[in-house]
């Protein structure tokens, strides 16, 4: 179903996605966040590009999201962190990152050298450790936006509990807000009732985008040993498992608020990506399809763009809540 | 071995030439990927997709067993373990695989090494073989002990490395049916009471590998252990294949698989 | 995976599931519902049993669960009501049922003479409606137990919208524990931010048990048609790809409450079935495998004996939450 | 039919025989399904399981076209629609298939007619097949007119009908490279004009149907039409696959998928 046209280079068999170049309007703007594309890739399954740049030009997508960065280095969670599930994969690696000192004297410096659009993804135990990111990361020109993730569900205060809390997601944003006149994108989390009413908090709070979904909740055993197969025993889903619910999140929040979407959750193809943007998406971000497909980043952008040129659609802008119903 | 001296990561498609069962559960697969084939390093391994399982999503990661340079192929040895490896067993010459590799650090042996003792447990065994090769070539004398369940299922393998280390190699099996009885830590233990050597490297599951590393910290000898994880994207990018070390919780797929015995935290 | 041993009759080719009779003391008790094992079907996707009976012998079954039915006629949604997701199936039916009355006098009727445990499924607009078909049912001495179910994704009143406010839920559950002393089970939506919070409503206002779940909310759109591939828009979501979500939810509901649990949610074979037993579950039932298999239920029984028996396990109850961590 | 005077539904185990392109993305598959091909009523499907594509979970309905008593072998004809189709006309002799059948209710010819007028558009075509033929064995004239898209798709199909009707069959496709150029429904129209039949039987996508049904009302002509659906289970515990008729919301897997046209709320 991958809308790939890979060309296997006959000496060496190496993979090496050669696209044509045929002319369709792919440009996407998220809230003054300009992207080439409407492509980027899903927080924390790309790290901060580096190891992908094996793969891919990272100058080719719309902006990289770098895993989300806290005020102090984190450890994580002890492994076993990552379980196989039907049509996806589980994970409770709990925001394992260097802080942001460290990350900002090396991967991100690197990435800034890349010559593609930088989205920093914030992550926190608290308000204030939110706050310490931001205000340490916002005289750094090269980043274009700041996505705040209150939605991880692996860590036990701050992200998901704060995500799933109007008034406690709407306190976090408001404070972000005011250090910062970059892009504010705020990351959903499913694992709500009414996914529209944090949505709107965070819009009320000043965000300029939200992006979503984070990872549903659940859980995997392995009956023989009777434990679970992760160490946190819950974890967060991905891969194209999720990719109906965030669909639905994205259309509800679609109808609910007025601010430009990311869409993320399954996607592997350009038809899913045209999926999420007729759903109302302005961009959407590859996540774990990369561990599967290291080149899933330009499949998709190429799957949207031979999409476009089959439909007759010029610009990309056209399909975003073009659902019809 | 940093990062930068590390041979080009590729992800090639890599045709299925042989799969060839070798006894119990375990398979020989022979892949034609000549990129990794011709650049990989002892240690190191490939992260497969193997087709016709697309709701089994992941890839999954094996050590290369064998390279043979000139025809571009690659070796691996596995056993089969759940739906991946029961599926990849089934499949003919001429399967085709996305192939990424070669992954990881690779061994480090110290220089100017006079002997070595290989532990190997299982198929991770397979880990040690090009070691050993490149050992031979370097004039090194290279003992071998391979522990396994049953006869049944190592043979082939001891036999491969008979070849290579011309002379029947320390076989162990935990049901006594080849060779020594018990497991390859009991023999590898035996074996230092009585000989010394430069650098042992030891790969199989954890529980040996500790045992080896306590081993050989009692003879106060240089070891590197192969340890396995859980992986997400095999290239260092998910956090998911994470080991606890002195230097921190680093990632098993390009900070290892080999870690010196004495950093792991076990 | 599934763990069958089918017999292909040389004769005939047709699949017949030949099981061993080895020892292993499989029944249960769901609150008063005494079940020979711990297999049900989900309702909804078994009818009342009548168009499976072709396939597996009802009374080889725990217990059979009956498609909900309301106290009038329910026409349902307009087709299509059902698409494909990533391992499993999204519906959007709408509890389509010809009323209780029609109900009982035709396949009830017909499932009263099979030598099976019943249990009702209910639905309704509001609590009035649940109470009336619980009134009308109450007398028949051939159901055993009631399952409440307040959590359909597809009705715009009553089903979820009740199942996802705590207070609503208790009240509505009081007011049919009033009307009758069979065992009362409540059916729980994954759809809501802390499922423990409805299951605690639910026994405090005397649910003797709770099943779970039903199914996430989720949507499918085709890029194609650009509309989406159920009539309602979103639909409810079954099969594999929900499975860690069922089984977080049961463990997370198993901790916080002290009633037999109900198991619901992508189970296929025995294994899967023992992993919701070892998270907590007393009972299991099986829902769109029986779509792709019509002896899931059948395959999922002697699935979990044949795990009994590999692991020594003599007694089915001593799975029930058995998970270590 | 009276859902008891149907033969019994079965799980069978079926082995493809033989699965050949018959031209565009068109195949005809052939199951070995001895259970099902000796007991099918004309109109009834198959609900198929079909290997090797376990995350596309949900079987797949398809028409039996033809059935072969003697050998108990099955055809069906289909065309490449989505995943399931696709993989399906990949698959090679020998793949086993979990096949329930023969499923629904079957066409209900009115007793004593003399003549009979079907039209098929597409694969739907082959529903009319085993009615044909019943027919035919009844002394029933029968004239068929059949739609499609381009000659290369439905050539194979009509010759099969010119060799059962012993006569060229009327042939109709929208873009004009065979037969009369345009739809199915334009030729239906024509006929009736100087024709008349006493019944109609029509197969295809609902926009075909519902304009037969008119035309067929127009001339005052007992008509039966096929009625697709997607389905989750195939054998009425499902709800999923439901249509409206005059009996109310209907399961077209087992109350269809043949209806009375005057019944179907189009
Ligand atoms: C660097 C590395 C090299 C390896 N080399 C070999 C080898 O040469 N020969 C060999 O037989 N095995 C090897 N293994 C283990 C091998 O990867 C697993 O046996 C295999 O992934 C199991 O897949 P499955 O689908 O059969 O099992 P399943 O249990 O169905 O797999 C489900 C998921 O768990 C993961 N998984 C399951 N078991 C293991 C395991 N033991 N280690 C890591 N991940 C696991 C799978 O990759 C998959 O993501 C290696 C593992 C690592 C990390
Ligand atoms: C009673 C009946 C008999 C049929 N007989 C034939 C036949 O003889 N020849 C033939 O070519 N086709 C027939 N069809 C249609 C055929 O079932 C679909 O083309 C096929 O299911 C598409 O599967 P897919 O995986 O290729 O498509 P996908 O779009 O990938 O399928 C996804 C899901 O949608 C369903 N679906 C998709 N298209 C249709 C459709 N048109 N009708 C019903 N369900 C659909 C599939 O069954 C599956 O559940 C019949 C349908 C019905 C209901
Ligand atoms: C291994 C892994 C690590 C993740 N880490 C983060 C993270 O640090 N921050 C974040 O906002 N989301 C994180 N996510 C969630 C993803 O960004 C994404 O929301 C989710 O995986 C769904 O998208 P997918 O189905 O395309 O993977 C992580 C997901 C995975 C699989
Ligand atoms: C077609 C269909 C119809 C359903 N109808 C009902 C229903 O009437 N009442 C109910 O409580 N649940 C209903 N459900 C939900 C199932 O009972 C079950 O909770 C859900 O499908 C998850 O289980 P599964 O993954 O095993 O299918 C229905 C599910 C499907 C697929
Ligand atoms: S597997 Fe992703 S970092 Fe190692
Ligand atoms: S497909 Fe389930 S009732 Fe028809």
């Amino acid at each position: 179903m991958v809308q790939t046209k890979n060309q296997v280079n006959q000496d060496t068999q190496t993979i090496e996605p050669q696209y044509s170049s045929t002319q369709v309007q792919m440009a996407v703007d998220v809230a003054g966040l300009h992207m080439k594309n409407p492509v980027t890739d899903a927080a924390g399954t790309f790290a901060a590009g580096r190891e992908y740049s094996q793969f891919v030009s990272l100058e080719k997508l719309g902006a990289v999201t770098t895993k989300s960065v806290a005020s102090e280095p984190w450890e994580g969670n002890v492994p076993p962190r990552i379980a196989e599930i039907d049509s996806g994969c589980i994970n409770c690696i709990g925001v394992q990152n260097p802080g942001m000192k460290a990350l900002r004297a090396g991967d991100l410096a690197w990435l800034e050298t890349q010559n593609v659009p930088i989205i920093l993804s914030v992550a926190g135990h608290s308000v204030d450790e939110y706050k310490g990111v931001v205000e340490y990361m916002n005289d750094d020109d090269k980043i274009n936006a700041f996505e705040i993730n209150i939605s991880c569900p692996n860590i036990s205060t701050g992200g998901m509990s704060l995500g799933t809390d109007p008034n406690e997601a709407g306190k976090c944003i408001r404070a972000v807000r005011d250090l910062t006149n970059k892009t504010l994108i705020v990351k959903l989390t499913p694992n709500v009732t009414d996914i529209t009413v944090i949505a709107k908090a965070c819009v009320d709070a000043g965000a300029d985008a939200l992006s979503l979904i984070n990872s549903p909740k659940g859980m995997v055993i392995d009956a023989y040993t009777r434990k679970p197969k992760l160490s946190r025993v819950e974890g967060g889903m991905s891969g194209p498992a999720v990719k109906p619910i965030a669909l639905r999140d994205v259309w509800e929040t679609h109808k609910a608020v007025d601010v430009p979407l990311i869409g993320i959750g399954g996607i592997r193809s350009g038809i899913d990506a045209v999926e999420f943007m007729l759903a109302g998406a302005t961009a959407v971000a590859v996540g774990s399809a990369n561990f599967v497909n290291p080149h899933a980043t330009l499949d998709v952008i190429e799957g949207i763009k031979q999409y476009c040129i089959d439909q007759g659609v010029s610009d990309v802008n056209d399909l975003i809540g073009g659902l019809i119903c | 071995m940093t990062e930068e001296k590390r041979p080009k990561l590729v992800n090639e498609v890599a045709l299925l030439v042989d799969n060839r069962n070798v006894g119990g559960s375990w398979h020989v697969a022979t892949l034609h990927a000549p990129r990794i084939a011709r650049t990989c390093l002892p240690g190191q391994f490939v992260h497969l997709r193997i087709p016709g399982m697309t709701e089994h999503m992941l890839r999954r990661p094996f050590t290369i067993f064998d390279a043979d340079t000139t025809r571009g192929d690659i070796d691996f040895l596995y056993g089969i373990q759940g739906f991946g490896t029961d599926h990849l067993s089934k499949l003919e010459p001429g399967a085709a695989f996305e192939c990424e590799g070669p992954t990881g650090n690779g061994w480090s042996v110290p220089e100017d090494i006079k002997s070595a003792l290989l532990v190997g447990d299982g198929t991770g065994t397979a880990a040690l073989y090009l070691l050993a090769k490149q050992l031979i070539k370097n004039d090194v004398k290279v003992h071998l002990v391979m522990g396994g369940r049953t006869k049944h299922t190592i043979m082939d393998t001891a036999r491969k490395f008979d070849d290579l280390l011309d002379g029947p190699v320390d076989v162990c099996t935990t049901n006594g049916t080849f060779g020594f009885s018990g497991d390859c830590t009991e023999r590898a233990g035996d074996l230092l009471k009585d000989h010394s050597f430069d650098y042992i490297a030891c790969s199989g599951p954890r529980a040996i590998t500790s045992k080896v590393a306590d081993l050989a910290k009692q003879a106060n000898t240089p070891c590197q252990v192969w340890l396995g994880s859980h992986m997400g994207c095999g290239v260092g990018a998910c956090l998911g294949c994470v080991t606890d070390t002195t230097r921190g919780r680093v990632r098993v797929c390009v900070d290892g698989p080999i870690f010196d015995a004495e950093e792991v935290i076990w």
